[in-house]
């Protein structure tokens, strides 16, 4: 496997980057207009500590999330800043990852997220895309899929995660306030997800995969 | 965008410089983080720690001094500081009798001072934290996130620090924080968006005589928005909320807090105000105590709110009490 | 436009009501005139007036107060008063050591505050004046109206202030007040427009990222007409120009006001804060103290001004001395 | 003569509050965008003290002044109140006026102005229009013209005056803090001069000539 944790991260700091103003505009709609803003803040700063000596996966993972809890702020900062460092413990000493070590990683970070903000699916929040999309890998996994079946079909239920918030209500986040205003329109943590799915993928098949 | 801005990464950072530069017989910096202390911190009392994102002054590092806060965290603009930042200030203000933490119910600000508190518990400082949801503008319930902490939020720093200030122990000002929070409620209104130097355009878009009612200091969406109508009417319906809420009854006593929210002149909060004052004395609620002007801003947004909190002996005592800090003073 | 308010006649009657229905202690109103007094007016010493148009707040009124004013008279907005609203603040503030009367250079402000003066004189009571010049954006010439009174007016109150609350006559009172003057400097400049709410529209208008320079208090254009430059560039700008009128030397001692004009929130004015401390610190010129914040606005105009004023030991000492107002306590 | 001073105050009232905005808007280009509110304010309150039944000329001056003076404030109040009050000082005890009392009543309200406001022709000030239209007045006068055709020669001056407070820089009042900027632009008192000046001319064709 030629592709480092670090070209990993670089990659999703490119992809949140360019998705800044697309982030932070659907955060306007429901909710104080700074999602993109803060994740690019987040990932700008952790490509500066990662680097390309970094072969431990699982402490890599730790020291982004540290990094993100450390530089987002807000509700998504402590968020994904404890499902980065939960899924680096899952990791731990690891240099690659297989099927069921991804399947177990993707579980802590939800857990610790779950935790950490106390809810749960259909809150409209980015458990709404993370539990349907890592149900769906496992679910491919059971059926013998390869790695990027299984990414790409998480990404297909991500998605529809993404549309399935456009329909309910926020009971979680600060779009909570808005109550049923808050119906119509997307989750941007539920969608920078997506984009941070989309880009492990991609980023997989051209690097690891080669294609 | 328009603003007295060099870069918009540096705004906050350079702001603190300015309140440090402005006032450096109240305020010091911890260096090299986003963090206010008293200039002579920490002080033999219980300490109070605020804070939240950036974009509310004074609040918070305004109402750091005698009185009311010993720290305050700035977070980016509208976002909560991270809880090395939170960590750092509850540090530097421990003087050994340990630290209320004063926030505002955002998921953010809870998650980031819950975790700051989980990591100086591990050094051994005690630290309690109360939560601010004054707001009745949202729905209240707890099978959600409950509502928002805004401008009531300087009243819980102004009596809780009174409370610190005069020697109560942790429990004692938590108690009486705990108190101000049960017994206060607010409501606000938009006139315009506000602009988050980093977004560098309007968080949202109002129509010519539209105005949005309930929002929040972020640019949250309110309840609705509507034609502008009358200061009286506007605030008729914004106390009328706020009242739903408090039960008062004839002869009881209240502190107001009329808040401009950034960009709006003095003159409309005084209007706003004169309307406060006539609905409570129809009602024959006594006012003890009022505050008129900035205290709680959304940037650059215009519009304000109303903040009532019913007293008692304890809580007027210690409203009244006095405060030394760069954006109160009271004798 | 639009405007927390409930009728444009009646803006400045409601403003006034809802000042003292939020600060009974300190301020009263002569009933049937647009003027506040101290609440247990007129005091045994030198009585200071001073007023203008409205939607400068809090200027004036707002400064009523111990150690501060002792009348304010208002205007409608952006209109200096009548002179029988100025003589009926002088009537009812004079307790028998004269009225110093604080006039902004506007040829308006000068001749109903002077007719004031002369129906005074007639009544028997002496009445001087003082006329403030500190915007250096107004070319300064004798064969003109010279320049305009802005934001240092406020220093002047605080000053003035101090020294007859300290005893001083009419005469050592006015002798300070035209010390501060001599020596009191500003200068602004606008992000936007403002409304003055009988006219229902903007004053003038600005381009998307146009600024005014030298701006007036009351929507007056100033020198000319620029981009928006980052808050170094134009401190630098507005600092330099009130320097080279000052002359001040290395060790030199000074107060700085940073004053916003209304609409621009109070991080901006601190950004400012931070550049105005740098190039005096560059210069080796101290700074004994420090304002930030709306003292002297223009409605909902966005923009700020800097006020550097030389002391000496005297102006010092006043300039420390307590003072206790609606919008300025100090200790 | 039918025309009482009432009506003619009244007409006065009723051009100034047509012209509110005009006249405001004049002063927002190089003043403070006031003119026209303090002048409506004031005549409004005049309209209300004066009535049918003041007869004295110079009597209901003076209460015209001495109202305007209370009620108008800025510049213009005390200018044109001391003006009024001046006319009415030579119109004392009339109920008719002839030429030379105008003559007169003229000279003592630019006089007044001239005072109180300590300027003179050529600094961009009402004193632009009153003057030369004065001038013109007496002039016409002079020749044997009737009082319509005075007042009508006055009109003219009064406009030339204005057009020449375009081309002067401002050196007394609030646009003298323009300088240079102040020129190209008219002088919102000349206007508000010439706009009385003309619905006296009017109400004296219409309600005492009848024509
Ligand atoms: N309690 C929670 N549990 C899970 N996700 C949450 C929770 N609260 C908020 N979020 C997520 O965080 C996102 C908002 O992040 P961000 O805008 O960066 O923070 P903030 O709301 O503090 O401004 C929401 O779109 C939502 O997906
Ligand atoms: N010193 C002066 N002498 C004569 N007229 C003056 C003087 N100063 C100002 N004016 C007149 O007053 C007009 C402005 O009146 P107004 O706008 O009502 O007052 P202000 O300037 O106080 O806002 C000017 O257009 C000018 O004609
Ligand atoms: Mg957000
Ligand atoms: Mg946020
Ligand atoms: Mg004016
Ligand atoms: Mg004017």
């Amino acid at each position: 496997m030629a592709a480092t944790v670090s070209s990993f991260i670089s990659a999703i700091n490119d992809s949140i980057t360019s998705n800044k103003v697309f982030l932070t505009d659907l955060d306007g709609v429901i909710g104080d207009a700074d999602h993109g803003i803060n994740m690019t803040r987040g990932f700008n700063a952790v490509v500066l500590k990662v680097s390309e000596e970094d072969s431990d996966v699982g402490a890599t993972l730790k020291k982004v999330g540290m990094t993100l809890i450390s530089t987002v702020g807000g509700a998504s900062g402590p968020l994904y800043g404890t499902a980065f460092m939960k899924a680096g413990g899952e990791a731990a000493g690891m240099t690659t990852l297989d099927g069921e070590t991804i399947s177990k990683m993707w579980l802590a970070a939800l857990e610790g997220i779950k935790a950490r903000g106390k809810a749960t699916l259909g809150e409209k929040t980015m458990i709404d895309a993370i539990e349907p999309a890592m149900e769906a890998f496992n679910k491919a996994m059971g059926e013998g899929a390869t790695i990027e079946e299984g990414l790409d079909k998480a990404i297909e239920a991500a998605e529809v995660g993404i549309e399935y918030t456009k329909t309910i209500r926020a009971t979680k986040g600060r779009a909570s306030y808005l109550g049923d205003r808050s119906i119509g329109h997307q989750d941007p943590g539920a969608t920078s997800f997506t984009i941070i799915l989309k880009t492990i993928a991609e980023h997989y098949k051209k690097e690891v995969l080669g294609v | 965008m328009k603003k007295i801005i060099n870069n918009p990464d540096n705004v906050v950072d350079e702001m603190l410089k300015g309140i440090i530069a402005a006032h450096p017989s109240y305020v010091k910096r911890v260096e090299g983080f986003e963090v206010l202390v008293r200039a002579n911190a920490p002080q033999p009392k219980v300490a109070l720690v605020s804070g939240g994102g950036s974009g509310h002054e004074p609040s918070h590092g305004g109402f750091v001094g005698k009185g009311m806060l010993d720290g305050a965290v700035a977070g980016a603009v509208f976002t909560s500081p991270t809880p090395d930042q939170v960590y750092e200030a509850i540090k530097a203000v421990d003087g050994g009798k340990g630290v209320l933490l004063v926030v505002k119910n955002y998921t953010g600000d809870v998650m980031n001072f819950e975790m700051a508190a989980e990591m100086a518990a591990e050094e051994g400082i005690t630290v309690e934290h109360v939560v601010v949801n004054d707001d009745v503008a949202v729905e209240d319930s707890t099978w959600t996130t409950g509502r928002r902490g805004i401008a009531g939020t300087v009243l819980i720093h102004k009596i809780a620090g009174a409370k610190a200030e005069a020697g109560g122990d942790l429990q004692e000002v938590k108690r009486v924080a705990e108190k101000v929070i049960a017994n206060v409620k607010s409501m606000g209104m938009a006139l315009t968006t506000c602009t988050v130097p980093a977004a560098g355009k309007p968080s949202f878009v109002l129509g010519d005589d539209e105005v949005e009612i309930g929002m929040g200091i972020h640019g949250e969406p309110g309840t609705h928005r509507e034609t502008l109508r009358s200061a009286n009417d506007t605030v008729d319906h914004l106390l009328g909320k706020v009242l739903e809420d408090l039960s008062l009854d004839k002869d009881d006593e209240v502190a107001v807090l009329v808040n401009g929210l950034g960009g709006t002149p003095i003159m409309e909060l005084y209007v706003a105000n004169l309307r406060v004052a006539e609905v409570l004395a129809e009602k024959g609620i006594r006012i003890a105590k009022t505050y008129v002007g900035n205290y709680m801003t959304s940037l650059d947004m215009a519009g304000f709110s109303v903040t009532v909190l019913k007293l008692d002996a304890e809580l007027k005592d210690l409203l009244f009490a006095p405060a030394d800090t760069p954006a109160l003073v009271q004798n």
